[in-house]
This record gives C-alpha cells, sequence and structure tokens, in this order.
C-alpha cells in the first residue's frame, strides 16, 4: 500500500522557530514568519541546497516508513527553496522500496535493512547509509512496565506471556501490534530482539512507524516496535535488557537492536536523486536526522 | 380523380411474437376519402394502422408479411422496399395518436419539429410554415400569444390540433388517425371532425374510431375488424 | 396473542428507527463536537495566505488544499472519462440492444456494479503492471491510473441510471418523433434524452459522490499522504478520503488528528450538497411525472 | 445531427461491449498475475491454508473465515434494525414521516465509508477496549457494529422498495376490512414481498463482504484464524490492502490476486442469486 509521509508543521530548523518566536507575535502576519523563515534557512544553508538551483522536475521516494520524517523534513526544505522541484513520498515498506527501485517505479527507494547480494545483482542498485537507526520495543504512558528481559520479550511476542501482570503490570491482556513481512523495521527487530522466534498470529498488524506509534499512544495495554526515530511523548520505550532504546544508546553500541538507514538508486545516483543523496549527506541533512532522533554516519 | 386508388394492401398478414393478428388483408382504398376502421378494442386496429408508416418496427418484436403499395405524387412505391427511407415515407403518410402526444418543448418547436429533423431550411420559411399551419388547424388565434410556452400546457383539444398541424408540416398525403379524439371532450370532438373534413381536400386520411356516430358523420367508407380479418361495412 | 405479536413488532420497529438515527445522530454530532475548531482558512491552506495558494504562488504543506485539489481532479477526470462511456453504453442497452445480446451485457453490469470497489482498485494496479511490463518505462501508480479504475467503479451507475430514465420514457412520446420522420438516432437526441435528462443528472450526481469517497480504488492505484497539488496525470496525488483514513492510523500530533477531523467534516460535507441537489432533482422528476 | 446514423451506433455498441467486456478483463487480468498459483494447483490449496509467510506457506483461509465472520455477523446485527427501520418507513408510521425516515436512510447511505471507519476509531474502539471486549478494542465485533450501520440503510432502501411494492389495490382492500397497518405488514406485505426482502439480504451480505476500510481500519488485521467475535482478524478486502506492498514478484504478492479472485467470484454468486430472486434488473449495491 502506497502508505506516505506527510507534511509536518515544524519549521525547517528548530532553534530558528525558537529564535523567531517573539517576532512572530508581534508580526501576527503568518506568512511573513514563513518569507523570513524561508530567507533565513536560505541564508543559514545556502551551500547545502546550492545543488539544486536550477534544476526541476519531480523526485519519487517510496520504502521504508522509518525514514520518513527525514524524508518529509528534507523535501520541504527543498520544495520551499526551489518551487521547480517536486518530491513525493510514499512509504510501503522497505520490500515495497527495493522493488519499486529495481522497477524503475521510483527514483529513491527506502530501505530500513541491508539490501541483499541477490536484490543489489538482479537490479544493478546502489546503496547509501545516512543514518543509524534502532528498533525499539514501545508501550503507552500509562503502562508501569518499562523494562523486559529479551526472554519476556519474546515470549510476550510468541503468545506465551498474554497478560501484563506476569511482567509486573496490571492485569490486563496485552494487545501486540505487529507489522507485515515487507517492513524492515520488523525484520530487524525479529532478528535482532526477537532472536527469529514466533510471532502469535493473534497479533494486530499496522502499515508503518507511524501508524504504530499511533496504535500504541491509543492503546493502554498495547506493545509494539518502532524506529527509535519516531519515538516520542506519545509512547514509552521499553528497556531491553536494562537498555532503554535511544538515540545515545544506539549511537553508543550498548542497544543492540539496530540497523542503517539506507537509500537505493538504480545504477549511480544521477540528477535530482542524486542531488538529493548529497544533501542528506550535507551537514544540514545529518542535522535533520539527528533531530528526528537519529544516529547521523557523519 | 376521386376514385384513383391511393394505397393498395395485397395478403398482408402480422403477428406479434408470434401470435397472429393480422391475417391475409386485401385493400384498395380511394383517394382524398376519409376511411374509417371499428371494431372492439384489442383486435389489432393501431397496429393495422402502424403497417402503413411502418412504425410497428419501433416496438420490435412484429413479424409482417405481404405487400403495401401506396401511389405518391412521384409515383407508386412498395413501402416495404429497400428503397424505401423510413424518414421519408414517415414524412408522407402522417400519424395522430390516440392521446395528444405533444413533445416536451415549447409550441412552435413542436410544430418546427419535423424540420429540425431534416434541416437545412431558413428560418424565415420555417416560422411561415409554422403559422400556415397552425391556422390550417385554426390554432393560430389561441396559441399566438404562447408559442414559446410549453405545449404541454394547452387543453387536450388545443395539443391534439397541435399534433395534427405537426404532422401537417411536412405536407403528407395520407394521414393515419388512431382514435385522434377518444380523450377529448364533445366539443373539442367537433373540431377536430371539423378538421379532418376539411383536410380531405388534400389527404387520403385512414382513421380508427370506435364512435359509430362519428364515423358515420365524416366517413367515406367504412370498416370493421374481427378476427384478424377486415370486412367492409359501407 | 396476535395482537401481543403485532404490539411487539411495533415497539421493536420503532426501537430500530430510533438506534439507527441515534447512532447516526451521535457519529454526526461527535464529528462536529470534535472537529468544529478547526474549520476555517488554516484548514485548507495551513499558514500560506490562501490567496498564494489558490495562485499556486506557494505550496500548501500542512493545509488540505492539495488533498481537496485532488480529489477534485480525480472526480472530475473520473466522472470526465465515465458520463461520455455511461451515456453511450446505457443509450445502446435501452435502445439498440435487442434479443439475446442483452441478456449477457446486462449480466455484466449487475457483476461489474457489485464488485467490491477493492477487486476494482486491484484491476487497476494489475494494470499498471502490466502496463510495466510490456512497456518498461516510468508508469506507476498514478492520477490517470486512479481515475481510469474510479471512472470503472462508477461506469455501471451511470449506464444504469441511462438505460432506467430511457426506458422509462412513455410509449405515446416515444413513437412520436419516429411517426413525424425521425431516425433513432434523431429520436435519442432531440426527445427522449432531453425528457429524462434531470433522472441521467441524478445518476451523474450519485456518481459524484462515489467518486469522491471511494478510498479502496485510489488506495491501491496512485494515492498518496503527500504530494502536494496535482499537477500531471502521471504523479502521485493526494485525496481526501484516503488523508482521512491516513491520519486516522497515523496522526502525529493532536493538530494532525483535528486536521483529519475538519477533512471529515469537509468530506461529509461535499457528499451532503451532493445528496441534496440529487434530492432536489428527484423532486423535481417526480412532480413532473406526476404531470404528465 | 450530421453524423451517420450508423456511425454513431457502432460507438454506442462500442462502448457498451467495452464496457461489458471490460469486467470479464478484470477476471482475466486477476487471472494472469495470479496464473503461476492456479497452474500449479495450488490455488484450491491456498484456500484451506494458514498464513504463515515465515513457513512459505501463504494460504487465504484465515481471511475468508474472517470476511465471512465479520459480513455475517454485520448481517446478523443490521438485519432487524434495517426490517425495523423499513417496517416503519414502508407503513407503520403516518405518510410525511416516513419520508422523512427514508430520506435520512438514504442521506446515511451516502455518507463516505472513511467517515464511518474514522468516527468508530475514536469513538466505538475506545468503548470497546475499556467497557466491553477488553483486548485492543480492533476485533471482529467492533469491525461489524460498523459495517452493520453500513450496510443498513442499503438494506431499507430495498426492503421498503419491496413492501411499497405490494399491489395498491390488495393493501386498500386490506385497509377497507378495517385492518390496522400493522396487520397489512405482517398478513399482506411481507409474504407477498419475501423474495424482494431476501435479495435486499443478499445486497447488504454482498456489500458487506466487499467493504475494505471498515476492517482494515478496525478489525485488527490479524492472521489468525477467528475463533470468537473479540478476536482480531482480517478480512480478503483488507489482506489486499495490507500486503500490495509486497515484492513483486512474491509468492505473498501473488496470493492477493487469489483472494481477488474470491471476491470476484463471490460477487458472480451474489449477482446471480439476486437476478434468480428478483427475476429482473436489480439495483446496484450502494
Amino acid at each position: 500500500m502506497l502508505v506516505n509521509g506527510f507534511v509536518k508543521n515544524a519549521p525547517p530548523i528548530l532553534l530558528i522557530k525558537n529564535f523567531l518566536g517573539e517576532t512572530m507575535q508581534n508580526l501576527s502576519k503568518i506568512f511573513i514568519f514563513g518569507l523570513l523563515c524561508l530567507l533565513l534557512t536560505t541564508a543559514a544553508q545556502g551551500s547545502d541546497l546550492d545543488a539544486f538551483v536550477g534544476q526541476k522536475g519531480i523526485l519519487k521516494i517510496a520504502g521504508g516508513t522509518a525514514h520518513i520524517p527525514v524524508m518529509k523534513e528534507a523535501a520541504e526544505l527543498i520544495m520551499t527553496s526551489n518551487p521547480d522541484i517536486r518530491i513525493t513520498i510514499a512509504g510501503g515498506g522497505t520490500g515495497v522500496g527495493i522493488k519499486q527501485v529495481g522497477e524503475g517505479l521510483v527514483e529513491i527507494g527506502n530501505a530500513g535493512r541491508k539490501a541483499t547480494d541477490e536484490e543489489i545483482a538482479t537490479y544493478k542498485l546502489s546503496m547509501v547509509k545516512w543514518a543509524i537507526d534502532g528498533v525499539g520495543a514501545v508501550v503507552n504512558p500509562q503502562n508501569k512496565v518499562t523494562a523486559l528481559t529479551a526472554t519476556q520479550l519474546q515470549d510476550i511476542f510468541s503468545g506465551k506471556i498474554v497478560n501484563w501482570k506476569e511482567v509486573g503490570g496490571e492485569d490486563r491482556g496485552i494487545n501486540i501490534y505487529d507489522r507485515d513481512a515487507a517492513s524492515g523495521t520488523r525484520e530487524v527487530f525479529w532478528k535482532k530482539a526477537l532472536q527469529s522466534g514466533d510471532v502469535t498470529k493473534k497479533a494486530n498488524v499496522v502499515v508503518s512507524n507511524g501508524a504504530m506509534k499511533t496504535a500504541i499512544a491509543q492503546d493502554p495495554y498495547g506493545i509494539g516496535y518502532v524506529s527509535v526515530g519516531h519515538i516520542d511523548g506519545t509512547v514509552t520505550p521499553v528497556a531491553l535488557d536494562g537498555v532503554v532504546p535511544n538515540l545515545e544508546n544506539v549511537k553508543s553500541g550498548a542497544y543492540g537492536v539496530a540497523r542503517g538507514l539506507f537509500s537505493l538508486t538504480k545504477g549511480k545516483p544521477a540528477g535530482l536523486a542524486k542531488s538529493f543523496l548529497d544533501f542528506l549527506l550535507s551537514p544540514t541533512g545529518q542535522q535533520i536526522a539527528r533531530d528526528k532522533g537519529f544516529v547521523a554516519v557523519k | 380523380m376521386k376514385d384513383r386508388t391511393k394505397i393498395f394492401a395485397e395478403k398482408v398478414c402480422f403477428s406479434y411474437r408470434n401470435k397472429a393478428v393480422l391475417e391475409d388483408i386485401n385493400l384498395a382504398l380511394p383517394e382524398n376519402s376519409i376511411i374509417a376502421v371499428t371494431g372492439p378494442s384489442g383486435t389489432g386496429k393501431s397496429t393495422f394502422l402502424s403497417i402503413f408508416n411502418r412504425l410497428w418496427e419501433e416496438n420490435g418484436g412484429g413479424a409482417f408479411k405481404g405487400r403495401v403499395m401506396i401511389r405518391f405524387s412521384e409515383g407508386i412505391a412498395d413501402i416495404y422496399s429497400k428503397e424505401v427511407s423510413l424518414a421519408r415515407l414517415r414524412r408522407s403518410v402522417g400519424m395522430v395518436f390516440q392521446t395528444p402526444n405533444p413533445l416536451p418543448m415549447t409550441v412552435y418547436k413542436n410544430i418546427a419539429f419535423p424540420f429540425i429533423l431534416q434541416g437545412g431550411m431558413k428560418k424565415s420559411e420555417v416560422a411561415e410554415k409554422v403559422e400556415t399551419m397552425l391556422r390550417k388547424v385554426h390554432l393560430f388565434d389561441e396559441v399566438k400569444d404562447r408559442m414559446n410556452s410549453d405545449a404541454r400546457n394547452l387543453s387536450g383539444g388545443q395539443q391534439q390540433r397541435l399534433c395534427i398541424a405537426r404532422a401537417l408540416i411536412s405536407d403528407p398525403e395520407i394521414i393515419l388517425l388512431d382514435e385522434p379524439t377518444s380523450s377529448l371532450d364533445d366539443k373539442a370532438c367537433a373540431k377536430i371532425e371539423e378538421l379532418l373534413i376539411e383536410l380531405r381536400e388534400n389527404c387520403t386520411l385512414l382513421m380508427v374510431s370506435h364512435y359509430q356516430d362519428q364515423v358515420r358523420r365524416v366517413a367515406d367508407r367504412v370498416y370493421e375488424m374481427a378476427d384478424r380479418q377486415l370486412t367492409r361495412v359501407s | 396473542m396476535r395482537s401481543l405479536i403485532e404490539r411487539v413488532i411495533i415497539a421493536f420497529s420503532w426501537g430500530s428507527v430510533v438506534l439507527l438515527l441515534s447512532a447516526l445522530f451521535f457519529m454526526l454530532g461527535y464529528l462536529m463536537y470534535r472537529g468544529a475548531g478547526v474549520i476555517g482558512t488554516e484548514l485548507l491552506f495551513g499558514k500560506i495566505a490562501p490567496i498564494d495558494a489558490l495562485l499556486l504562488k506557494r505550496q500548501v504543506f500542512n493545509g488540505l488544499f492539495p488533498a481537496v485539489m485532488g480529489t477534485f481532479a480525480l472526480v472530475l477526470l473520473a466522472v470526465g472519462f465515465a458520463v461520455p462511456i455511461g451515456l453511450a453504453a446505457g443509450i445502446y442497452m435501452a435502445e439498440y440492444c435487442r434479443g439475446w445480446s442483452r441478456q449477457l451485457p446486462t449480466v455484466l453490469f449487475d457483476i461489474l456494479a457489485g464488485l467490491p470497489s477493492i477487486v476494482i482498485g486491484l484491476a487497476g494496479f494489475s494494470l499498471t503492471i502490466i502496463l510495466h511490463r510490456f512497456f518498461p518505462g516510468r508508469l506507476g501508480p498514478c492520477l490517470l491510473i486512479s481515475a481510469l479504475a474510479m471512472c470503472f467503479l462508477i461506469l455501471p451507475y451511470l449506464i444504469r441510471s441511462t438505460q432506467m430514465a430511457l426506458e422509462s420514457v412513455a410509449p405515446s412520446l416515444r413513437l412520436t418523433a419516429p411517426a413525424l420522420g425521425a431516425t433513432r438516432l434523431q429520436n435519442i437526441r432531440y426527445v427522449l434524452l432531453p425528457a429524462r435528462l434531470p433522472d441521467i443528472l441524478g445518476g451523474v450526481i450519485l456518481a459524484i459522490g462515489r467518486a469522491a469517497e471511494d478510498t479502496a480504488v485510489i488506495m491501491l492505484t496512485g494515492v498518496v499522504a503527500s504530494a502536494g497539488l496535482p499537477r500531471s496525470l502521471f504523479e502521485q496525488f493526494e485525496a481526501l478520503p484516503f488523508y482521512i483514513y491516513y491520519i486516522s492510523s497515523q496522526y502525529t500530533n493532536p493538530r494532525e488528528l483535528q486536521m483529519g477531523f475538519g477533512a471529515a467534516i469537509l468530506l461529509l460535507t461535499v457528499c451532503a450538497v451532493l445528496f441534496v441537489t440529487a434530492f432536489f432533482i428527484e423532486q423535481a422528476i417526480s412532480w413532473q411525472l406526476s404531470r404528465e | 445531427m450530421n453524423i451517420r446514423p450508423g456511425f454513431s451506433v457502432h460507438i454506442f455498441r462500442l462502448a457498451a461491449f467495452g464496457c461489458a467486456f471490460l469486467t470479464i478483463a478484470v477476471f482475466g487480468m486477476m487471472l494472469f498475475l495470479g496464473w503461476p498459483l492456479l497452474s500449479s494447483g495450488q490455488f484450491f490449496v491456498l484456500l484451506t491454508r494458514e498464513w504463515l509467510p515465515s513457513q512459505e506457506i501463504y494460504g487465504i483461509y484465515p481471511m475468508i473465515a474472517g470476511s465471512m465472520t465479520i459480513a455475517l455477523l454485520a448481517l446478523c446485527l443490521s438485519l432487524p434494525i434495517s426490517l425495523g427501520t423499513a417496517f416503519v418507513a414502508a407503513t407503520l408510521a403516518p405518510r410525511r414521516l416516513r419520508k422523512v425516515v427514508l430520506v435520512t436512510v438514504r442521506f446515511m447511505a451516502g455518507i463516505p465509508t472513511v467517515i464511518y471507519g474514522f468516527v468508530a476509531v475514536f469513538l466505538l474502539v475506545p468503548f470497546m477496549r475499556e467497557q466491553l471486549a477488553g483486548g485492543s478494542g480492533l476485533n471482529i465485533l467492533t469491525a461489524s457494529m460498523v459495517l452493520a450501520l453500513l450496510i443498513a440503510p442499503t438494506m431499507i432502501v430495498f426492503f421498503v422498495n419491496g413492501l411499497g411494492n405490494v399491489a395498491r389495490s390488495y393493501c386498500l382492500a386490506v385497509d377497507a376490512l378495517g385492518g390496522k397497518p400493522v396487520q397489512k405488514l405482517l398478513y399482506l406485505q411481507l409474504p407477498q414481498a419475501w423474495p424482494t426482502v431476501l435479495a435486499g439480504i443478499i445486497l447488504g451480505f454482498g456489500r458487506a463482504m466487499g467493504d475494505t476500510l471498515i476492517s482494515l481500519m478496525l478489525a485488527g488485521n490479524s492472521i489468525a484464524i477467528p475463533r470468537g467475535v473479540f478476536d482480531s482478524g482480517r478480512t480478503l478486502t483488507a489482506h489486499i490492502a495490507l500486503v500490495l506492498a509486497a515484492d513483486f514478484a512474491s509468492m505473498e504478492f501473488k496470493s492477493i490476486f487469489a483472494c481477488g479472485l474470491v471476491l470476484y467470484i463471490f460477487s458472480v454468486i451474489v449477482v446471480i442469486l439476486l437476478r434468480y430472486l428478483t427475476g429482473a434488473l436489480v439495483r446496484p449495491p450502494g
């Protein structure tokens, strides 16, 4: 399914927003704020966005849903500075990203795992890794259970533990949320956190990292897993064997359920796709990745 | 001239959905006369009429056998032969129905409708012709201020005269009338009857009616239909 | 005993009505309660001045404008494709198709009308794959494919309404023009279609409503949650119903959720307006019929 | 019109038979893309197997069971309410009120499906979770309840037409004998209209089976075979939407065409039943 990114409210750089907070009240005219913001951001990162000057056309991105927040932010920044460029971002999961870029349906396919040698050979893909991401189990903030052992986690997902009280929580059934098989996030979590163990068939299935987070935020007795970059106040990360899945622990390597975030192109990246990938690796791009909760690679 | 044969039918059979409606009908009808067909309802009188302008073909499902020849001013034609253009046939053989059937448009457009179908006529010519026809059916004075209002707002008698005018506008030589007065009151009925007698000057009128006194008043020749056959009464 | 059963049936029936209507009003009321606050230009255009957005000077990033325009483009295209085809097919079925050959298309149109919309969407998606297989290029799910699939979804409604409209013309009116020498085509053009235009229009409006609300078809054929304004037939697009679905499963903050409610109210309003229009056209028809 | 009449007829015919052909082509396309499954004889195996991608088993039996359970449950919930409302809208209420009820019901039919689903996510799901069913609140009952609401208008309109089509002279006869409306309904209209009622039920069931969004949003989408109404379940339609994202070349992906074929065949059966029951054209669902 072509689930997509959704453009968020936040202006490009949080610092600039805070700085302009007072000014905005005084001006009260919102669109002037927008213009100012635009001017300032272009001035601030002129160098990184310069690559797009004079370019135009459409860039289609699809695949891994963990990537979406960064992709959206970058896209909004690029499109604001250069209205001739249009970037569409679709989800679908890692499997879709690899397949669609391979078939030439999109210019950039996102993958939450390394593409296999076979995939690379079949489609002559080239791969760029621009961030490192952890995948952490999450529960609703109301849930008292915030730490589990690996065995407990495996037992919960395989259906052996069915009640929160068995792991120190309320006397309520555990609602498990899972992703579909095309998900890269699922693959990493399944391999590294669940040790490729069974996942109960009774699990509810959601379509993206975003949907997982929303589902857990709504369900006080749910447990699921999302990209560390998606963890915010609406869900509580569950420490695995005492290690909390967060940016620091992923960065230091203490939290092991981690993977690279990749973007793939068919053949060597060229044109807009190349500029876009370069932008992701530029200081601005890497800053966006950090802001969204990922570990930058540069 | 009056005794010249206008319509000539030979061994006409008609069946609808494998049920015989008409069987072996032979006729020779004279020019410039009013010929009436009477008989109980449901005996196929309307179907009989529709033989002469081939309108039954629009309903589908009928089977016609036999031959119908008509002596048009341009010559004699077998109306079921392949060369005959349906559109021309139906303009030369006009038809008026049991219930007045004005089209859902203005009075003027209703009468000019055959010209809309034909195309290629000047507006002024059409207007002139429409007025002539309306006068001919004595409707002009009644509707001259309502030319652009919906024809369905006229009274029943006016509507029926309008339909006659519409049939007349393409100068037909034969007019088929399917109980033209049955839905009208006596006064309207009388007007129509007068009109029919006037029309006889230029046309041959073939009329279905089950009002005996009406038939007696207007018809030159009367047939009765029973058991799928026509018999001449007078 | 009998009268007891009768009384139970009456009570139960009225109970059902109350239950159904209260469910409806509860639903609508909740929607209004949650979403009424966001109705305004900001819902549509975000922080961009409406005039700039309308003149395409600036792209709207956090308003419903692109989704509204996407739905608009989709409906326009789908109905634009479907109306001529549906009209022609309906005319053929009502006026020309006779006898045995009538059965097969009629059954097929019934089947088409009964197909789940996801199957139509899957067909559209299959078409993309097949096209892609035979013409390797850049053709993926896009606005055009969505519009074609949607066109296919609403076609049976148009065919049916046209066919029924033409077949309901009174026999006396049907024969009038042929008796004056009209060809069958002229009869359709000058008499039958104008006489039944309101019915056909009613069918078109229902089809518009269907095209505006269906989500399953476009979900498989090219709708995405962020694409900006629709600019080309070969690009992906946004649409209101999909946006609502998307928000319900993956909103990230209260503001987005609010916009979801706003979008739901907007879509509901569009459908209500279409419903009211269709209703009035229908009233006009029944008034006209009573005159005939 | 200056176009030759023959020409336009060809266009009309092309449109009609083109649409008819496309209906078959939809089936053909799914057959073509799902062919590897069919030719290997796996199609029928798939219908009875479970969905275990990790073991490379792509059976769609749980989805068929899910679709049937949800649709049947929705029908059971909806039928009494629809019949009751139809009684009121056809006979029991005074004339003016009848019209109001009917118009409201038809308005309900015009409300987008996604809106029913959207409201249910925020209203019914938390209620289910906290008060009724426990668990996540995303379960078969939730989906069925909303589907019941969704298919009710279709069925009501159908029932009202059927009940109203009973010959007026009979109704007048009952009225003249001093029959109460409810008696007219029970002893005349209902026995006369039962084929239409049955047709309406089939139509409602068809709609419930064909709906995607409600089950996708509310049923939980688990791949287990449903054992109870509080279980999470997945329908054929939702399965198509969920798995469409998979790799084009995989067997997993091809299984969605099996789902499509099953749904197609199901619709054909519904149409045939409806035609048999009503003996004529049937209004399209929706």
